[in-house]
């Protein structure tokens, strides 16, 4: 597979990881984000840490959106699922996710909820026309990447006259996310120290490298824009190594195959006709957070589940001993969760960042069981 | 977050869709957010839409780079296993 | 009464309700297509001798949608996926039984290409259907045609396989690629349609299974990993020997588009199901004349020694990566579902 | 992993992806329930040993609402109805196998029911559920749960039975009242709902074949009037020989419920189910020792000689009436439905 | 069973026939007419024929409320079945009759009609209170012996104030038919010559014997109410005969025991309250029928599925060489058709009088086809 | 036409209601079409409605002038078959 497999070379990586560790200064330690759960995967799935030296450590942040959904919404949603004559269809991930009472969408469909998995969400559309007496909520989920699908298929349904379509919108913002890891008391605290983000892959192929840039000024803290295959990753970590050796803070782009700086205008065009900023929306891990999330315009409203059904907002109810607002604010690893493994794993996930292959906990189940302690992962 | 793939746009069947090819399948997918593209083309594949498409030269820069930075690693562990 | 309506009519209730309709069914579409002795005589069991020797008995009941896909149909995947749980036995499978549960309204031209799938695969596997049963369910109560199978056969004397064996040093072979009937399914859901030139592996192993055993009766076990995938069935052996194993990523055939599927959908193919493929376990000393033999069987030409078995209390089954890395291979968490992040 | 929740749980899709969810449902609700050493070993495919003698093979699947019913439930129906099956053939049934269709959503707490009195009934039978199968559909395509069973069993050397031995002058016995799983299963339909001191006849009948079989050898066929009822299953077994047969109305044992529901839904008691009776047909010199041992047999108290079988090319099976008139017993033709004129 | 199985004797039977045999002149011959599918039933279960003298024969009538269904209603239901979010329910007796191009309403089902069976129409208000969402539509049919329990279910949907039920109502009126099967063209022209008539058991609980008297008054054809037990029937058959010996024609009553004169007085009133008399109906094979059926009276519109739906009349399209128009008639027997038997068997009926087991062909291919000619049944 | 079947009322449940017996079987019946029953009443039931009250004494008028039609019979066949 081209542009795939060329970036996956173990023989480059081995040759790029001891450039890192000659080039890192034992004397200082490189604690560096990278925000996006496609690099958590990525940096399981290929056993980055065992490559890398004990000084440069990797610590995992929200950038996955299932992992960040707060389980108000969630609730909110398999709340609409159980209306009878409705359909809600939603992406694969969200359908194990526990929400309050460990009901996920799954189990609600189990029990009679009309849940369906889409793979994309023009599929929503098809299912809204061949459902014509039912009501087809799209339940959309996603960072900027996922924002301009649903922001088309919406103003599809408008140009098709759908009357029995609307969409529940949870799209969430990557750099509002990223200050908010930057404010959080930890980090205000100094005990979560954070030298350097590696930044998301394509979120940027959307939003380009430009709206970066104030993290560099504000927070001094650099930014390299890294692809999601292993040797784009262990580049970056060289980037940011090098910056932070030479006292730099810059945004860097490691991603020029597919990032420019100003990205996709046209879908961004597009995301701007159909959305809007909310005043605050609430992540899991990092609370309310101003303007990082999207809402449909009032001239799309018909289309707006929230508004067409009137949705009460709801407050889930967390597990208590689930670590995963630390985990997604960086502060803990999934080690810190004594559920962690028992009775917590992939398979009776407590919380969600044990059910995306994303969220640290599963990743760290899944390829990191193994080495028991022999990784060090985050802190 | 945000699975997406590099294929090929093999035929473009409209202004918003078009064939894409990777690794000897093929999709139709939707090309709505992406102007003048042609056959040929490598694009970022998302939810079946064409997010961005991809910039063979920088592919190829990296990749030089990449093999660059190998080289060197290697000429300096073979400096390094002289050395002791 | 006039004949069945093969072209048009479809499946309705009183096909099921013990009548005459439902013998008319049972004749003209079942025992027209499957015929042999034991079902012409009309009993409600078949009566066979077996060759001496242990019998083995399993049982497979098949879902599937949809029902028919390249490579092959539900009546062809029920005859090989019970074959082949006999045969993983090291046994000759011998005769299958099957039944039928079809729902109302099924169009009885799509019931009489299944059954005649099914046919043709248990005539070129030499294991003939002698007995069935046929239910119908109210629309609504059932999706098409559900078929149960199950299969006797009998272990040459001599033989022992069960997947408690493995010992640590034993090798672990796989008869070909993986994930090729699970991505052909996917490739069918409405919505992900990708068209690739792939098609299940749907096939039975027996024939193959009895090189392997004639020429190296110390094999430990065989598992077809069907459901759960490579991945999952390996769990499976190492939890029921209490070994571990420690797989080379590199020496496990994948075809190409198979990987693409996976890349795209989010998928690991190591826990795509699989239909006509065999895990054999050997002592270290047999791997190399196991895997020539299995090279030199049509459905053994892709075989690889995949990897070993090793001591390990935890029973983890791990994996040297193709990129250079080490990862587990955790048992199936979950359904694998198609992903965006 | 946390431990399945019998209580309030219910079957999710992915209890049968094949992962660790599907291990789990098997080891704490299927494996313990029906626990047996060839279980207990894991395999996708149980080994025996069979005594010598004809091997007998019948397959059942077993789809009924309601699931639970006075008398049995599915799960001790699916034992019975293919142990029967087997046993129909003059034959010791020795090992049972069994697939599992769930549907989505289903309560645990139901499918332990059903698997606990599966297990009971295996149990009180002497034939162990030896290997199984189960699939996970999703809702809407299924109901509840589908269970095939399918036996195998050993024919005493020296025996041969057949539903196409029956000659005339041979006696027909029936071994107890018709119509009571039919009728119990339609009083509990919503609707029609009506109590009565009934429940179905739902039992294992190999017990009384082995007395049968040991006293009277020269027996011609067995056969359990299932679906269809007395009145189908003569008739098959008519044309199936080659025969006429004529019975007598009042020598047919038929509780007064299932007369009084019957006649207030317009069914006729020959065309309604039965689980736990059998038709035996026998020269007519044995027909009185055979009468004995079957009313010497719990299972047979009630047994009676219901009439002979004649040469009749048209292969009709007549009934001299309780009323003193003569009647056709055709075919079940069509569905067997409630009526109201 | 209690007033049952005293009048089911054979012994009985048997000296009853004798009686018949001693009291029937052998000079003439008795044709008499069972009105009643219940008694058509009754004849060939018990084989009646076989203990009657060869000059007192039977001809079947058309009062089975399956047979006499013209197929253009049954058509009408089955559309009515396959809109979608229409559930339709009716008696098991309706479903297997096939209608234009040989669907029947079980193969509607089969092909995803929402079809149910009921036994009381009171699950029919159950079924629409279930659901809500959809349609639910009461296939009523029957003489007037299921007609009141149709009314009390309407009566009951106003009570209840259902919104989404109604009955398609195909309520027949057994005087009616008796009038028009004395009004055929060949009763007119004489081939059909009916000496006497054996009037209905059930029907006559509900209206008394009253409405019976214009028949004897009229055309001067005798007339006894007979119960459906065997030695009921006998006992109307030597009823009969005495009246045709002794030159009277009247009304008489062998079923004392459930009929009155006045009959269900209530159930009159109900029906009455529910129904009006509609102008002219279409009965298969006695053609349109002035005064022969009943229709919901305005009050209940709402009730009433043919205004609901605004159905349209369908002329069916019949087996031209089906000769169940005839057979209702009582002017031909099952024998003279020639599908009789092959291709037309209960298993796979062509007409409706092999579907409903009072159907003549249906009874006597169940009871009848053994005797193969033994039997002279009819004209 | 019109399958009904004599039962006897068991328990009277309200207007509408009651429970009806026979041959065993139990059933709760809908009696709003007839007045003043009583338990123990029989009834012709239909589609699940009480249609009408049998009366006993018909019944047994009926039943003995059906035992003395078949012995008449019974004394005439007796004679003749002295006859021939
Ligand atoms: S291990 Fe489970 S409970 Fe603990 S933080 Fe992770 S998801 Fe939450
Ligand atoms: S036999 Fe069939 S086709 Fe002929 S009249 Fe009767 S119902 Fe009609
Ligand atoms: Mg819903
Ligand atoms: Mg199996
Ligand atoms: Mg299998
Ligand atoms: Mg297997
Ligand atoms: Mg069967
Ligand atoms: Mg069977
Ligand atoms: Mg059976
Ligand atoms: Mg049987
Ligand atoms: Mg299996
Ligand atoms: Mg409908």
């Amino acid at each position: 597979m081209k542009y795939v497999d060329e970036f996956r070379d173990g023989a480059t990586a081995r040759q790029l990881a001891a450039r890192i560790a000659a080039e890192a200064d034992p004397a200082r330690a490189y604690r560096l984000m990278e925000f996006c759960g496609g690099h958590t995967h990525a940096i399981f799935r290929y056993g980055i840490p065992d490559l890398l030296p004990a000084n440069v450590r990797l610590i995992h942040g929200p950038g996955c959106p299932v992992c960040v959904m707060p389980i108000g919404r969630l609730d909110m949603a398999i709340d609409l699922a159980r209306r009878p004559e409705l359909i809600l269809c939603t992406y694969g991930d969200m359908l194990r996710v526990p929400a309050s009472g460990r009901i996920s969408l799954l189990k609600a469909r189990a029990e009679g909820a009309a849940v369906r998995m889409l793979y994309s969400p023009v599929e929503a559309l098809k299912l809204a026309q061949d459902n014509p007496s039912k009501e087809v909520v799209f339940f959309a989920i996603g960072f900027e990447t996922t924002t301009p699908p649903t922001a088309l298929v919406i103003e599809q349904a408008q140009k098709l006259g759908l009357t029995n379509f609307s969409v529940f919108c949870n799209h969430v913002l990557t750099p509002a996310a990223m200050h908010a890891i930057l404010a959080t008391p930890e980090a205000r605290a100094g005990t979560l120290q954070l030298d350097g983000f590696i930044g998301p892959a394509h979120v940027s192929t959307v939003i380009g490298s430009a709206p970066y840039a104030p993290f560099p000024q504000q927070y001094g803290t650099p930014l390299v824009i890294a692809g999601f295959e292993p040797l784009d990753l262990l580049q970056a970590l060289l980037m940011l190594v090098r910056q932070l050796n030479e006292g730099r803070a810059e945004v860097e782009n490691q991603f020029t195959r597919a990032v420019t700086a100003e990205g996709n205008r046209k879908a961004k065009a597009l995301t701007e006709r159909v959305f809007e900023v909310r005043e605050s929306f609430e992540w899991r891990g990092l609370g309310a957070v101003p303007h990082s999330a999207l809402q449909i315009r009032a001239e799309f409203a018909e289309f707006d589940a929230e508004r067409r059904f009137a949705l009460e907002p709801r407050t889930g109810l967390e597990n208590k001993a689930c670590e995963c607002p630390a985990i997604l604010r960086g502060a803990k690893s999934p080690r810190d969760c004594r559920l962690f493994g028992n009775p917590c794993s992939p398979d009776n996930p407590l919380g969600s960042c044990m059910v995306s292959s994303e969220g640290a906990c599963a990743a760290w189940y899944a390829y990191g069981r193994q080495r028991q302690g022999a990784v060090e992962v985050a802190r | 977050m945000c699975l997406a793939i590099p294929v090929r746009i093999e035929e473009l069947l409209d202004e918003q869709s078009a064939v894409a090819c990777i690794g000897g399948l093929r999709k139709t997918i939707n090309v709505a957010l992406l102007d003048d593209l042609k056959v040929g083309d490598y694009v970022i594949l998302h939810v079946g839409f064409a997010l961005q498409k991809l910039d063979e030269t920088e592919a190829q820069r990296t990749l030089a780079l990449l093999a660059e930075l190998g080289q060197l690693a290697e000429a300096e562990q073979a400096a390094q296993g002289e050395a002791p | 009464m006039s004949r069945l309506d093969l072209k048009n009519g479809s499946v309705e209730m009183v096909h099921g309700s013990g009548g005459r309709a439902m013998g008319q069914l049972i004749e003209e579409l079942f025992a027209r297509a499957l015929r042999n002795e034991w079902l012409d005589q009309g009993n409600d069991q078949a009566q066979f001798e077996l060759p001496p020797g242990r019998v083995v008995m399993a049982t497979d009941s098949h879902v599937i949608s949809p029902l028919f896909f390249p490579g092959g149909d539900i009546g062809s995947l029920a005859v090989h996926g019970t074959i082949n749980d006999v045969a993983m036995a090291g046994a000759r499978p011998c005769y299958l039984a099957a039944g039928f549960i079809l729902e109302e309204g099924f169009p009885l031209a799509d019931l009489a290409r299944i059954v005649e799938s099914m046919a043709a695969a248990a005539r070129e596997a030499g294991v003939p259907v002698v007995t069935g049963d046929t239910k119908v369910v109210e629309r609504g109560k059932g999706d098409g045609v559900f078929i149960t199978t199950t299969g006797v056969g009998v272990v040459p004397p001599g033989l022992y396989l069960s997947g408690d064996r493995a010992r640590p040093g034993d090798r672990i072979l796989l008869s070909g690629s993986i994930g090729d009937h699970g991505v052909t399914i996917l490739s069918l859901r409405e919505g992900l349609g990708f068209e690739a030139d792939i098609g299940s592996d749907s096939q039975a192993l027996h024939g193959l299974v009895a090189a392997m055993v004639e020429a190296v009766p110390q094999i430990r076990c065989l598992r077809d990993p069907t459901r759960g995938g490579l991945g999952n069935t390996l769990n499976e052996l190492a939890r029921q020997s209490g070994v571990g194993m420690q797989l080379v990523e590199r020496a496990i055939p994948l075809r190409e588009p198979v990987r693409a599927a996976c890349e795209f959908l989010g998928l690991d193919p190591l826990y795509v199901a699989n239909e006509g493929k065999l895990i054999a376990i050997c002592p270290a000393e047999q791997a190399e004349r196991l895997l020539e033999v299995m090279r030199e069987h049509p459905q053994g030409r892709e075989a690889a020694i995949i990897g070993t078995v090793v001591a390990d209390e935890r029973r983890f089954v791990q994996m040297e990566t193709l990129f250079g890395g080490s990862r587990m291979v955790d048992w199936l968490n979950g359904e694998q579902l198609p992903r965006i992040c």
